[in-house]
């Protein structure tokens, strides 16, 4: 059996400049920092990332100059402030910029996942954010058409797959079987759309684990390209059961995302001075902050 | 009872919060047994109001994937942990907005905005200064989603004219852009219905879908009103004053909802 | 809060003749007995069925010639034999029938339950299947077409929104937030597809223990009308956990269904002659025969 | 060891039964990390065997919505609760014919029939007698979709002329029908690559997409394959002998994958 257990490094170096990535965190929750940090350290530029809602994650790579094209839904760092990066990007243009929703993202991810080449929508319409899309280079992504059953008016989509997906979840097998607590936004669909599925994971567990809830695997292993076995691996935002937000670090990060030179010196301090991600939680506060952080089991933050 | 505070004060006759005024109000939009799509924040506060008082089978959603939660903290965000707690239901975008939002049986959307206009219409995008640069605040997620599908929208946010201009600086989730019927628009949900602000209750003229004058809260002038709104507003006949919330509606926001302030402060 | 705990009687009462039902049943497992033999009782007719693959459920009901239009993917009772009634309806033509695919129906349903008029697919090219329904009533429900991002053909196939669906479940709670253990087929489309939508449960939990895995949850209160509480509603079909399949009853139903005279026997002996769904129970060899049937904890058979 | 039995007692020199062979031949054309779709039966058992073996990690998956199930009971049928036994996934129709075999990752379809033609189309719907007259047995279940789209479609079934017919009375599932490519049909998957009976192993022409044989089972002569085939089949120059099970692949198959020899008897 081959071994799919490989460190952020390692699956990192396999990824090129030009790849179309999809990112699976949402906001300040269950976000791929260890991944993302370890694309700043190898800087893989020109990268297409979609999302259905950005946050912290995507913040890091867009303000890494690190991406080229944006298609995403909308986001934020929730109430800790604007995702600066991604917002400055769009306003500088410094980058190719396409604005959907949230469902409309996830049915372009469903019709990758199901091995479609399109999906019907019956949203955008009368809205700006599809005027801008037929009047851009996204225009080949939208189409207008009429239902051949009952005449209604759609917009179709055509089915977004990324190159390489990445999910952060809290439980997988060594074979990449994921169960993921709390709620999945488009994960799933996400993940089955793309050509390379890597999960990072808070704990690796027996298969035998697995097949007790065999109906909360999410994501099975024969799609699993890589497991990345990274504890705390999302943080400074949280994941459901395990462990809360860093309410302090996000709040400094916003102060630092704000104006790009003080940016720059937040990836010379948390991304290039780290060796991997556990120098990077040494600087978070270690185990002491984690301990802080920790979930507890009845509430899950 | 604490001192009224912030919203421009307006209340001074009583000690009753605007916000409180608002949650009640959005509560009352809400009948029992309907299914509504929330943010966090105030809409989730008169869901839940509307929950323990007249409408106890209210079923609640979030875009994220999130059913019927009763938070016992207050969440950051819609992805935070503590907007799970004790839900009935853990799913996904594909369940909340595929297989109830676009399937048609979401009765209210409840969202916020950035700015609105007469006709409904929301920018969540960005917001442009008076020498017309921009700044990207965020975009749709699923306002849109919500705007183009609900049976009917509610909009609840502060009334101030900036707010409420005449045109909205990015039109991210339609109303009735233009005055047209939402069939014109190509768009199955009904659009909005009502708009909840600090000052009065509105909701749009079924001819002209334009914003209309439904109730004015106690104290708030309809001059004052038209002063603090960019466009002008449909005046009907007569408008109604906005009732106050009632002695347990209070009791329940206070003690039980969000007795530490953090929505109605 | 409205009372959604109704008897198969009850909630059976609200269907008029002519309906479209779906059930949820695939061959031998959680087959929709208790409901079945209620319509039968109550001789609800002419009812349109749609399913992804037919069982005994189905089969008893064409038998008792209740079904005016069929739309299935096939089926059979697994090793027991074929489903006879069905078969012989459809050598005799004794109703409007379409065949189908599994995914297709699949799909069919998930359109339904994402209220897309149509969907895309990739299959029922070049075979018998398209060429039967072109060719007949159900070319109203099929159209070829063109991908117009990639040019690729695809069979459109229109949404299915049954009026009534039928699940069979293993947990419920009042409001209807049902849980289902095991393989699911097509449930959560066929059941989120419909207008109304019923479950049977075998046990009624407190919300609480859904509220425990709320991951668990694949039909939510809020689209179940009713509620039906009845224990070993599927026999003798198996749920799993709950108990095994009655393969001697299986193979006495079969033997009946070849002929239909013997069937009309199996209907008045194990329908009409019943009441409800306990006395039925009680000619299966009540409560000892359905200890020996209880399945154990470990295997769920 | 058993004395060999059924199957035309075509392989009386050895102990080993025609089904085992099949299994082996069936195993032998998967590769370990492939997806594979199977049906019950034969091609379970052959799926299990190569898993056991060559292909550790080969993924096996339930058109119900199971994946890598270990059943140690013999299932009736797909939906009974023996064939979820140890599965790593429980999910459905709509994740594994959908996110898997509609997606393109599932190389290998593994099928049986009723009826199959020289161009690899099967039916599994209905048979006709002599007179014409129909008798409906199923139908096609995920055959059609598992035909229309897997890498590779195989076929596992007896080796009957009637079974093998010039041309099926239901075209069910496509191969290449008319001795089309699949591109002309519009299909994804490319067809049927082998099919496995008690007699031979059989393969399809590049150019002509016909049936071809591949290899004979021990003991089987070309004209006794011919006698048992409905259709004219492409014989090639040179023609194999079907490899016979391995010790340790035929412990296997007696000792742990159907010790009771409910599919290899």
């Amino acid at each position: 059996m081959a071994n799919k257990l490989k460190s952020a490094a390692e699956v990192v170096q396999s990824i090129p400049s030009g790849t179309h990535i999809a990112l699976g965190g949402f906001a300040i929750a269950r976000n791929l920092i260890a991944v993302v940090h370890e694309l700043i350290r190898q800087q893989k530029g020109d990268l297409t990332l979609s999302q259905g809602v950005v946050g912290l994650e995507t913040d890091l790579l867009v303000g890494a100059g690190l991406v080229g094209h944006l298609i995403m839904g909308g986001g934020s760092l929730d109430r800790f402030g604007p995702a600066h990066c991604v917002n400055r990007a769009r306003e500088t243009k410094s980058l190719r910029y396409e604005d959907y929703t949230s469902l409309s993202i996830c049915f372009r991810y469903l019709a990758g996942a199901l091995g479609l080449s399109y999906m019907p929508i019956k949203v955008l319409f009368a809205s700006e954010i599809l005027e801008r899309l037929e009047a851009g280079p996204g225009a080949s992504d939208v189409k207008r058409s009429t239902c051949p059953f009952t005449g209604e008016e759609y917009v179709l989509l055509r089915a977004l797959t990324p190159d390489v997906s990445f999910v952060h979840v809290q439980i997988a097998d060594r074979d990449g079987n994921c169960q993921i607590n709390g709620a999945r936004w488009a994960n799933e669909e996400q993940a089955k759309a793309a050509r390379r599925l890597i999960v990072v994971t808070e704990q690796i567990v027996p298969t035998e684990f697995i097949q007790r809830s065999p109906e909360r695997t999410i994501i099975p292993g024969h799609r699993v390209e890589a497991v990345i076995h990274q504890p705390y691996g999302a943080l400074p935002t949280c994941v459901h059961g395990c462990y809360d937000y860093d309410a302090d670090h996000l709040r400094l990060y916003v102060e630092h995302a704000k104006e790009p030179e003080r940016f720059k010196k937040y990836l010379e301090n948390f991304v290039f001075s780290c060796r991997d991600h556990w120098e990077y939680l040494e600087k978070l506060g270690g185990l002491p902050r984690i301990e802080e952080l920790r979930a507890d089991p009845i509430s899950g933050y | 009872m604490p001192v009224t505070e912030g919203t421009k004060g307006r209340h001074a006759q009583s000690d009753i919060r605007a916000t409180e005024i608002m949650a009640a109000a959005g509560a009352r939009e809400l009948h029992d047994g309907e299914v509504v799509v929330v943010g966090l924040g105030l809409p989730e506060v008169a869901s839940v109001l509307a929950k323990r008082t007249h409408a106890p089978s209210l079923a609640t959603l979030l875009e994220t994937g999130v059913m019927n939660p009763r938070p016992k903290d207050t969440p950051v965000g819609l992805p935070d942990s503590r907007s799970f707690y004790g839900a009935t239901c853990l799913s996904g975008f594909l369940d909340v907005m595929g297989m109830n939002l676009h399937r048609g049986v979401v009765d209210v959307g409840f969202l916020g905005a950035l700015e609105l206009d007469r006709y409904g219409n929301i920018n969540t995008t960005l917001v442009k200064d008076d020498s017309g640069k921009v700044r990207y605040v965020n975009g749709s997620a699923g306002g849109n989603d919500v705007a183009s599908l609900a049976k009917r929208v509610i909009v609840i946010m502060r009334h101030e004219k900036r707010k409420l201009p005449l045109a909205v600086a990015y039109l991210t989730s339609p109303g009735f852009v233009g005055g047209r019927s939402r069939q014109e628009l190509h768009l199955r949900g009904g659009g909005p219905s009502r708009v909840i602000t600090d000052m009065a209750v509105l909701g749009f003229d079924a001819a002209t879908h334009a914003m209309s004058v439904l109730s004015l809260h106690p104290g708030v002038g309809l001059e004052e009103l038209k002063a603090n709104t960019g466009f002008p507003l449909h005046i009907p006949n007569e408008i109604a004053t906005t009732p106050l919330p009632t002695a347990e509606e209070l009791r329940l926001l206070r003690e039980e909802i969000d007795p530490t302030g953090v929505h109605l402060k």
